[in-house]
């Protein structure tokens, strides 16, 4: 079930707010939708890479003799055959599309192989014989960071360092009754988007155009075409439908683009290289282990006055992502609560392992992993109930973060949320209920929340751009580079648009993206997808219906300010009853020849941030949400089941409650997959090992729970129709719900993700042993 | 109808497909991806279609496939050498002799031929060899142009 | 070989006016372009068109059951399974997608199906059993204007009529020195863009894509949408390379794409249709047959004081694009002069033939075919010379048109004759070959014309033109328009638009093929008006980037926006060239900003008019031509050899003088086919020609070198300074040679084509020997 | 072998092909039926399921050979985007779609569990369709969906 709690009465909106069915189902029912791999054509040929056999060493030599002798392969590339500029990367170019000199793990690709069949390409690219000079691996970050570590890169181990100076933290801990110091460590994740990366380049006269499994099309189009040392506009990214991606098709997914148009590039034929869930699993990043030290004062009626945090994030033998990660955790720090004086170093190190990058969350579920956890342990240490202690240190109106922002201009509604959402949870009641569970299946309820900076924050230029087009017949057109991965971000700009220009949603198609007409809107990540999109929509549409109401207005002989469009009907306030339909006044337009086209473009607020001193405006507002969680834990077997999730989010406004529930119930699953199951493993000699589904387990249906979701919407003024985000909250805080419902429960905490039953059973068997 | 097989060379490609006997040379072609072969009238009228068999151009829309058989083909697309134009291509974009390019295979085709076997055409001689390839387009004059242009680049390059 | 004469200063010019070369032409010699045959999708099928083989018949009864059991056959339409309205939207609206009830040709479509492969079609086809009723047919216009002709359709056998009825045509026939009066007759004229028609369709969840080889993207849309019973949101046209237009690809691809559509639709499956030749000359739009009478009016001293003009041309069976064809025939029949009384009625007529449509002069060469030889004729007749006469009443700067037009700029047309005359050597050339004896005559002849560029009053609403314009990361720019190329040069030339008014060079400009879904609906690609309109949207969109871009360099550089400007890539302070900085730069610098550097910019053309006289502002500007044509003659044979040629344009400013050049020169050949050689055969309904061997168009004998200038009589509302070109270049060439004949022989030759058979048997009757 | 298939009751004949090609390859590769989704290649993550006579089996671990004279039955077979299924309704009704890469399984699994029984309960559902992962929608629509489908199905038959 869901619902969403309107606080105060709002202009009345006739789609937007609405369950509006998504606008890409049809095709998806009926299979009509296509995906990259659906694609097929005439003349085609096939492409595999060929990975590192060992994690870290020089490449002596790359023997291709054997592999060329199979029939039917047509070119075989390494990096030589690069045109272009040899690394890439966002924000620090360390990564290469094929590795020439070194391989920094085993998922770096040495060799391309482009054959006339899918067989003989496998087969020639098992037949590429590589010689190494193989060099030490060091595989934990804290090891790396060790100055005699082996260098990964050049640049030396430590990606980035950020810092957090905020207070006096030894004037802190001294004000406080309790010091307590806590270690909390999490997982790789894979992102287990079900559908492998793929791409399909065609050679276009001087150009190529790809077809790729690409969550961000300009992006992959920009790596492309540094790779083949073309103009961008020489490269053209369309987007299929996506199946699925979580942050995960963006680095990984663009330079399989770009290899498949290298390929079709030195061929002259068109190139189609789709991954197997194992290539996929070797080579593409995950998301970031964290090793995270809190140490933390408070006093006996459970005020904090202090923290000192010491985080190392795992960030593999590429940057990718990482210091961008690494800023929302430093910014995040603190999660929900107020801090007064807090000391923290965040470092993102290079190792051996595979790289890690974006995914859902960002850096927050770790953070948000550890600071929730803490926030139970002072509790149960003071003997307070673990909602007392939140609502005691919670953000409010005026609270100050650690980067000294001062939380205004928008609702800080987390308390309301964590109040709203115990009593809907029944939790009082509960806690003490489970409390007394003896047998050996015992319940635990636990509670979680948070809260999450919106869309890029400093992290880079934050804008986005949609163009809306209305056709003769009264039907529109809409397209921007804010892209859809099954999230739903065609249908909410859909309604945004319908909404503008008072029409139903039927009326709208949303086209590309395509990167030869869908304006450059930066990536679709940081939840920011409806934020941005749809106000980039909202831009357009209204500058096309003031030039259609302009012409209505002549029409009705009055001014354009009088003029309404709803619900398919244009007409004048003075007289309602004197309407002409939308198409109507299209084609009136259209015979005069009004311009019913236009470029939105939606910038967000300016921010900023000094990353040495960490002070300053990291994002130019935030969302709130809390997570509550009950689980049943055999403690015989050690196994937990999550029966029910309450979820309570404050997107500002929700465009779609259909959609917007399915992205909670989606990031459920995902995060009791974090909590319980999923862990990406890497033996010590740094070769993995869960590449496929039988080993690295997601949820499955019977393992979902009951969940009820819930929305608290308190608009917000910088965003469209009042939305922010969404997506990711859904995920970030879900996993420490559960642990803290498995300590309520059996009165042990796993301090290290995934709470597996042995975690649990070991951790049982001490508590034992301790008595 | 059996199908046969079918063995030939497309530019320096050995392909072998099994192809019914009444099947023309420009469909095989086409369908093996070779696309720059054109057909414009399907009766040997036009000379979109043109390639090159055994260093002598011939019309593939009235061509068997068969009888290409143990024969080398070559289209305009095996005329570029390591991403480097041929000069009559060259040419053809510098004398603007390219409008809507369909019967530019055609006409780049018979060029390549006409230079091989007379690398110093007079102007007739290039009427002659040309007179077989309609263009709807460019009213001939800057093809002319073109192809001379190619022949005075091909002997610089010998 | 050109030469532009510059009328009046304009500004510094990087790009434009510069001979670059075509952006189109790398994939064009490398064979990668690619043509709607050429693109393949999984699981296609092929379409087939079933055709009626009657010229006017009932259908009483249509049986497609066992074409539909052919192995193989995935679907075979009629009338009644078509999912939207069964109309090929065009102007009337009276053209059925497939007929129904009754056929009104041979050769319209009555049953569509789609096979695995293309034979199977064909033998499914076979397999359809038609009864037909047939009922009176009838082949010629003028037959069918009569009150008692069978009438094709209810409402009449008129389709359209328009006139002009200016001054007293009587009173000056009666003041006249001189009055001629000519019947002339045109045949129909195949466009033979070497890449016939094709579509493919391709469903694609709740809407479809159909790749088209057109000039009309948005028709193909409204008529893909109509049949369909879709939104126009849910319909995408994608624009392929287009292997030649010349008008052939204005209306027709509306049915082909709309055929493929519906085959795709109702298998769900991608659907390639392809016309071989034949089927293409059989039923594809041709120009429409003229019959003009002509009767002109001068005084002794040579001015044309007035003319009455009846022009009927025959439009086939359905209206499809013969009212405007008609529209320009009318307000074209009085020529570049001056003219005081004017009478001109003109008629489109139906007739159980194919529809006739548009072709490169649309409605205006059979007329111009006319009035060139009535004034030519004149000159002969008062002692004149041809070039003299026609300088003596072409039209001047602040002159009025036949329609009351007052001329306010750009009127280049007394410049063309001039240049002409000097260019050709005109005087002694004509003095020379009127001595000339023997078998082998030479003769040199002239013909001027008007050309009303874009679509005129009868079209003004679509004279709007919409195009997006943003530029990438790394500077690079992309393009995007609503017009197609169809070899024309078009992408080239709004390319160099688009990087003159950016300040960038060529290479950074990206300029694909129309996407109906990207661009706002841009009106057809035809009428000499993509230069025009394209190139102003493109100019608007560009200006509000290149003011914001300006204004980020403003803060880069600490130079006021306003006194900035862009260079070859370079912006820099137009006080102190020094100070500057890299394009890229300050689009990276923007970037990083957030600002827009995306823009849709729009156009459309001052209004036009054109009331129930035929009186109004008929198009919002004009182009000029002036060829002569020099031929020799054999008076044994009859056979015309054009020897030597020189066209003379008054286009505007000239973009791209190699591509311009290029477009005259083709024009001017297609023109010598129209004139010489290229004769359909139709013999009750049926075509008796439709191939390459007996339809000859010019091969590269038959054309001669032909010398292109150009005086630039600057458009101040044009982009930089253009009008149109595509159309002109054919439109003066056959009354060129008809002129060059009579010099040539005395004999004039008053029916198109002029073939070797017709020019002997008028010389024999004229007693005209070697 | 030879081989002869029924695939969304449309016959399909093959003179020559190797027994061991899967079935997936078949239908993708062959007949163009892309619905068919490659997500594991081991049978894990259940998205190249196919009905054959009726039964969910993975494409992507069966050859062709063992399928040879059978009916298959892909999410084409069921509805089309102008007349879908009402199982294909409820699962766009009920936002049981996200990416869309796990659907046309989820919605094979969802036909044949209400064909086997139109009684089945959510938990029922919830058990039979695991063999599917989804990693966008939690499952909750999903069994929601078929739910709402099993329903109608038991009212239709009432009626």
């Amino acid at each position: 079930m869901s619902k969403v709690i309107v606080k105060e009465k709002e202009r009345v909106l006739n789609v937007v707010g609405h369950p509006v069915n998504r606008v890409d189902a049809l095709a998806k029912v009926t299979g009509t939708a296509k995906f990259t791999a659906d694609y097929y054509v005439p003349n085609m040929l096939y492409a595999v890479v060929k990975h590192a056999d060992i994690p870290h060493g020089y490449i002596k030599k790359i023997d291709t003799s054997e592999a060329e002798k199979v029939e039917g392969v047509v070119k075989i590339a390494t990096g030589k055959d690069i045109p272009g500029v040899k690394k890439v990367g966002f924000p620090i170019p360390d990564e290469e599309v094929i590795v020439q000199e070194k391989v920094r793990y085993i998922g770096d690709v040495v060799a391309i192989v482009a054959a006339e069949t899918l067989e003989a390409a496998r087969k020639a690219a098992e037949k590429i014989k590589v010689e190494y000079d193989p060099l030490p691996v060091v595989l934990d970050p804290e090891e790396a960071m060790k100055e005699d570590a082996p260098k990964i890169h050049d640049s030396g181990n430590i990606i980035t360092h950020f810092k957090i100076r905020k207070g006096d933290v030894e004037k802190g801990f001294k004000e406080a009754d309790y010091v307590i110091e806590r270690e909390y460590r999490t997982q790789f994740i894979e992102h287990s988007y079900l559908e492998p990366v793929a791409a399909l380049a065609i050679p276009v006269g001087d150009m190529i155009e790809i077809y790729g499994t690409v969550q961000n099309p300009h992006n992959a189009r920009r790596i492309t075409s540094l790779t083949l040392g073309i103009p961008m506009h020489k490269v053209r990214v369309i987007q299929p439908a996506l199946g699925g991606s979580f942050g995960g098709k963006d680095d990984t997914a663009n330079f399989v683009a770009a290899r498949a148009a290298l390929m079709a590039k030195l061929t002259g034929r068109p190139v189609k290289m789709v991954y197997t869930r194992e290539q996929d699993m070797r080579e593409s990043y995950k998301r970031h282990p964290y090793i995270m030290r809190y140490k933390v004062g408070f006093t006996k009626d459970g005020r904090i006055t202090a923290m000192e945090i010491k985080v190392i994030t795992n960030a593999g033998a590429y940057s990718s992502s990482s210091p961008l990660v690494l800023y929302r955790s430093t910014v995040q720090c603190t999660g929900t609560y107020e801090v007064p004086n807090i000391k923290g170093d965040f470092y993102t190190v290079y190792t051996n392992t595979v790289f890690s990058g974006a995914m859902r969350g960002f850096g927050a579920p770790q953070i948000n992993f550890a600071v929730e956890s803490l926030m139970d342990e002072i509790a149960e240490i003071l003997g307070m109930d673990p909602v007392e202690i939140r609502l005691k240190n919670a953000y409010k109106e005026g609270s100050v973060t650690p980067t000294g922002q001062v939380l205004k201009g928008h609702v800080v509604s987390i308390r309301d949320i964590i109040k709203k959402l115990a009593e809907i949870a029944d939790w009082k009641k509960k806690r003490e209920e489970y409390s007394k569970d003896k047998g050996d299946v015992r319940r635990g309820i636990g509670i979680s929340c948070a809260f999450r900076g919106v869309s890029l924050g400093a992290e880079g230029a934050d804008y986005a751009g949609a163009i809306v087009e209305v056709f003769e017949d009264g039907h529109i057109s809409i397209t921007s580079g804010i892209s859809e991965m099954g999230q739903g971000a065609k249908t909410v700009m859909s309604q945004t648009a319908a909404e503008v220009l008072g029409v139903p949603i039927e009326y709208v198609t949303f086209v590309g993206p395509d990167t030869s007409f869908s304006p450059d809107s930066g990536p679709t990540v940081a939840s920011r997808g409806t934020l941005m999109g749809c106000g980039a929509v909202k831009v357009a549409a209204e500058v096309v219906k003031e030039r259609m109401a302009k012409y209505a207005a002549k029409l009705f002989n009055t001014t354009y300010e009088n003029i309404v469009f709803e619900n398919g009907y244009v007409y004048s306030k003075k007289n309602p009853e004197n309407k002409i339909s939308f198409p109507e006044l299209a084609k009136k337009c259209y015979l005069d020849r009004v311009n019913l086209s236009a470029v939105g473009w939606f910038l967000a607020p300016e921010i900023h941030w000094d990353p040495e001193t960490g002070e300053g405006e990291p994002y130019f507002t935030y969302t709130y949400y809390a997570d509550i969680a009950e689980v049943e834990v055999n403690v015989k077997t050690g196994d937990v089941k999550v029966k029910k999730v309450y979820a309570m989010h404050d997107p500002g406004k929700v465009v779609n409650p259909k959609t917007a529930k399915g992205q909670v119930y989606g990031g459920v699953a995902m995060g009791i997959g974090y909590a319980l199951k999923e862990e990406y493993k890497i033996d010590g000699k740094g070769y993995p090992i869960t590449l496929n589904f039988d080993k690295y387990q997601i949820v499955r249906a019977h393992e979902m729970p009951d969940v009820e979701v819930y929305f608290l919407e308190n608009p917000d003024p910088s965003g469209p129709f009042g939305a922010k985000s969404l997506g990711e909250p859904a995920f970030d805080t879900v996993a420490p719900a559960i642990t803290n419902a498995i300590a309520h429960a059996t009165g042990v905490r796993v301090r290290s993700l995934p709470a597996t039953k042995d975690k649990i059973l070991k951790l049982l068997k001490e508590k034992e042993e301790r008595r | 109808m059996k199908k046969q097989l079918l063995r030939m060379r497309v530019n320096g490609r050995d392909v072998e497909v099994y192809v019914r006997p009444d099947a023309r040379l420009i469909d095989v072609l086409r369908d093996l991806g070779y696309l720059s072969v054109k057909e414009g009238c399907g009766t040997g009228e036009c000379g979109a279609c043109t390639v090159i068999m055994d260093g002598k151009t011939v019309l593939s829309c009235i061509t068997f496939a068969l009888q290409a058989n143990g024969k080398e083909i070559i289209t305009v697309e095996g005329l570029a050498k390591n991403g480097k134009l041929h000069p009559v291509q060259e040419a053809f974009i510098e004398k603007g002799a390219v409008q809507c390019g369909y019967c530019i295979p055609g006409f780049i085709m018979s060029t390549v031929y006409l230079l091989n076997e007379n690398p110093n055409p007079t102007h007739e001689d290039i009427l002659d060899a040309l007179e077989g390839n309609l263009c709807r387009c460019t009213g001939y004059v800057k093809i002319i142009e073109a192809v001379k242009e190619a022949a005075s680049r091909l002997k610089k390059e010998a | 070989m050109s030469i532009g004469i510059q009328m009046e200063k304009t500004e510094m010019l990087t790009i434009v006016g510069k001979p670059v070369k075509r952006i189109d032409a790398y994939e064009k010699v490398t064979g990668l372009a690619r043509y709607v045959r050429d693109l393949r999708f999984q699981n296609m099928l092929y379409g087939f068109v079933f055709r009626s083989t009657e010229p006017h018949a009932k259908i009483k009864k249509l049986d497609v059951k066992e074409a539909k059991k052919v192995p193989g056959v995935y679907a075979v339409v009629t009338a009644d399974d078509i999912p939207g309205e069964n109309i090929v939207p065009i102007i009337l609206n009276d053209r059925p997608l497939l007929a129904k009830d009754k056929v009104r040709y041979i050769g319209e479509a009555i049953a569509l199906i789609a096979a695995e492969t293309k034979e199977i079609a064909k033998i499914a086809a076979s397999k359809i059993k038609v009864e037909y009723e047939p009922l009176p047919a009838i082949f010629d216009a003028l037959e069918a204007m009569k009150e008692d002709a069978p009438k094709i359709h209810d409402s009449g056998n008129i389709f359209t009529h328009y006139k002009i009825r200016k001054g007293d045509v009587e009173k000056a026939f009666k003041e006249a020195d001189l009055i001629i009066e000519n019947v002339y007759q045109t045949n129909y004229q195949e466009h033979v863009y070497i890449e016939p028609q094709g579509a493919l369709a391709v469903p694609e969840g709740d809407g479809i894509t159909v790749y088209s080889s057109t000039q009309c993207p948005y028709y193909v849309q409204k008529a893909v949408a109509n049949v369909l019973g879709l939104p126009r949101s849910k319909v995408r046209i994608i624009v392929t390379t287009v292997g030649g237009g010349f008008g052939g690809k204005e209306d027709v691809p509306s049915w082909v794409s709309a055929e493929a559509a519906v085959l795709a639709w109702v298998t769900k499956r991608p659907v390639l249709l392809e016309y071989d030749r034949e089927e293409d000359m059989e039923t594809s739009s041709k120009r429409h047959p003229g019959y003009v009478k002509y009767k002109s009016a001068f005084k002794k001293d040579g001015t044309l004081i007035g003319i009455k003009v009846e022009y009927v041309i025959d439009a086939g069976a359905y209206s499809t694009l013969s009212p405007p064809v008609i529209f320009r025939g009318t307000i074209h029949a009085p020529g570049p002069y001056k003219i005081p009384n004017v009478w001109v009625d003109g008629y489109a007529v139906a007739t159980n033939k194919v529809p006739t449509g548009a072709f490169r002069g649309f409605g205006s060469p059979q007329v111009i075919f006319a009035y060139e030889q009535q004034i030519d004729e004149a000159a002969y007749k008062l002692g004149l010379d041809p070039a003299e006469i026609r300088l003596k009443n072409a039209l001047d700067l602040g002159d009025e048109t036949a329609t009351g037009q007052i001329l306010r700029y750009s009127v280049g047309v007394k410049e063309t004759i001039r240049k002409a005359i000097e260019v050709s050597d005109w005087y002694r050339k004509r003095k020379e070959y009127s001595l000339m004896e023997g078998t082998k005559r030479r003769g040199i002849g002239m013909s001027t014309i008007i050309y009303g560029v874009g679509l005129g009053a009868a079209g003004k609403i679509l004279e709007r033109s919409g195009a997006t314009v943003q530029i990438t990361t790394d500077g690079s720019v992309i393009v995007l328009v609503g017009t197609s190329e169809m070899g024309q040069g078009m992408r080239t030339v709004l390319a160099q638009i688009a990087a003159e008014a950016l300040g960038v060079t060529i290479d950074k400009i990206y300029l694909p093929e129309v996407d109906t879904l990207a661009v706002p609906d841009s009106g057809p690609t035809v009428a000499s008006r993509a230069t025009v309109m394209s190139g102003n949207a493109i100019i608007d969109a560009a200006e509000k980037i290149k003011e914001n871009l300006l204004k980020v360099a403003s803060e880069e550089l600490n130079v006021p926006p306003e006194r900035l400007d862009i260079k070859d890539n370079v912006i820099f302070d137009t006080d102190n060239p020094n100070v500057k900085v890299e394009f890229d730069k300050i689009v990276e610098i923007a970037y990083a900003k957030g600002v827009k550097l995306a823009a849709v910019g729009w156009y459309h053309a001052p209004d036009t008019t054109f009331n129930e006289q035929g009186l109004g502002d008929a198009y919002y500007v004009y182009s000029y031509a002036t060829h002569v044509a020099e031929v020799e003659v054999d008076l044994e044979t009859g056979k015309v050899n054009v020897i030597d040629y020189y066209a003379v344009h008054d286009s505007g400013k000239i973009i791209n003088p190699v591509t311009a050049e290029g477009q005259v020169q083709g024009g001017v050949a297609q023109g010598i086919g129209y004139a010489l050689l290229e004769d359909l055969v139709v013999e009750n309904g049926k075509i008796m020609n439709p191939n390459l061997t007996d339809y000859l168009i010019p091969s590269i004998k038959d054309v001669p070198n032909i010398k292109v200038y150009f005086v630039e009589a600057e458009y101040p509302e044009g982009p930089f300074g253009a009008k149109g070109l595509g159309e002109p270049c054919l439109m003066p060439v056959a009354a060129a040679i008809a002129n060059a004949i009579r010099h040539a022989t005395g004999v004039r030759i008053k029916k198109l084509p002029m073939t070797a058979e017709k020019v002997f048997f008028a010389l024999k009757e004229h007693g005209v020997r070697g | 072998m030879k081989l002869t298939i029924f695939v969304n009751s449309k016959k399909y004949e093959f003179e020559e092909i190797d027994p061991n090609m899967r079935l997936v390859d078949l239908l993708r590769d062959k007949l163009g039926i892309t619905s068919v989704k490659i997500g594991c290649e081991n049978g894990t993550c259940g998205v190249c399921t196919v009905l054959v006579d009726g039964v969910p089996v993975r494409s992507c671990i069966t050859p062709v050979s063992k399928v040879n004279g059978k009916k298959i039955l892909t999410v084409e077979g069921l509805g089309t985007p102008e007349n879908p299924h009402p199982l294909q309704k409820f699962f766009i009704e009920y936002d049981a779609v996200q990416c869309g890469f796990c659907t046309p399984a989820m919605i094979l699994y969802g036909y044949y569990i209400v064909k086997k029984n139109p009684d089945v309960t959510k938990e029922e559902i919830k058990k039979m369709i695991s063999p599917v992962l989804c990693r966008c929608t939690g499952y909750i629509p999903i069994i929601e969906a078929i739910k709402a489908y099993a329903d109608f199905v038991k009212r239709r038959r009432e009626k």
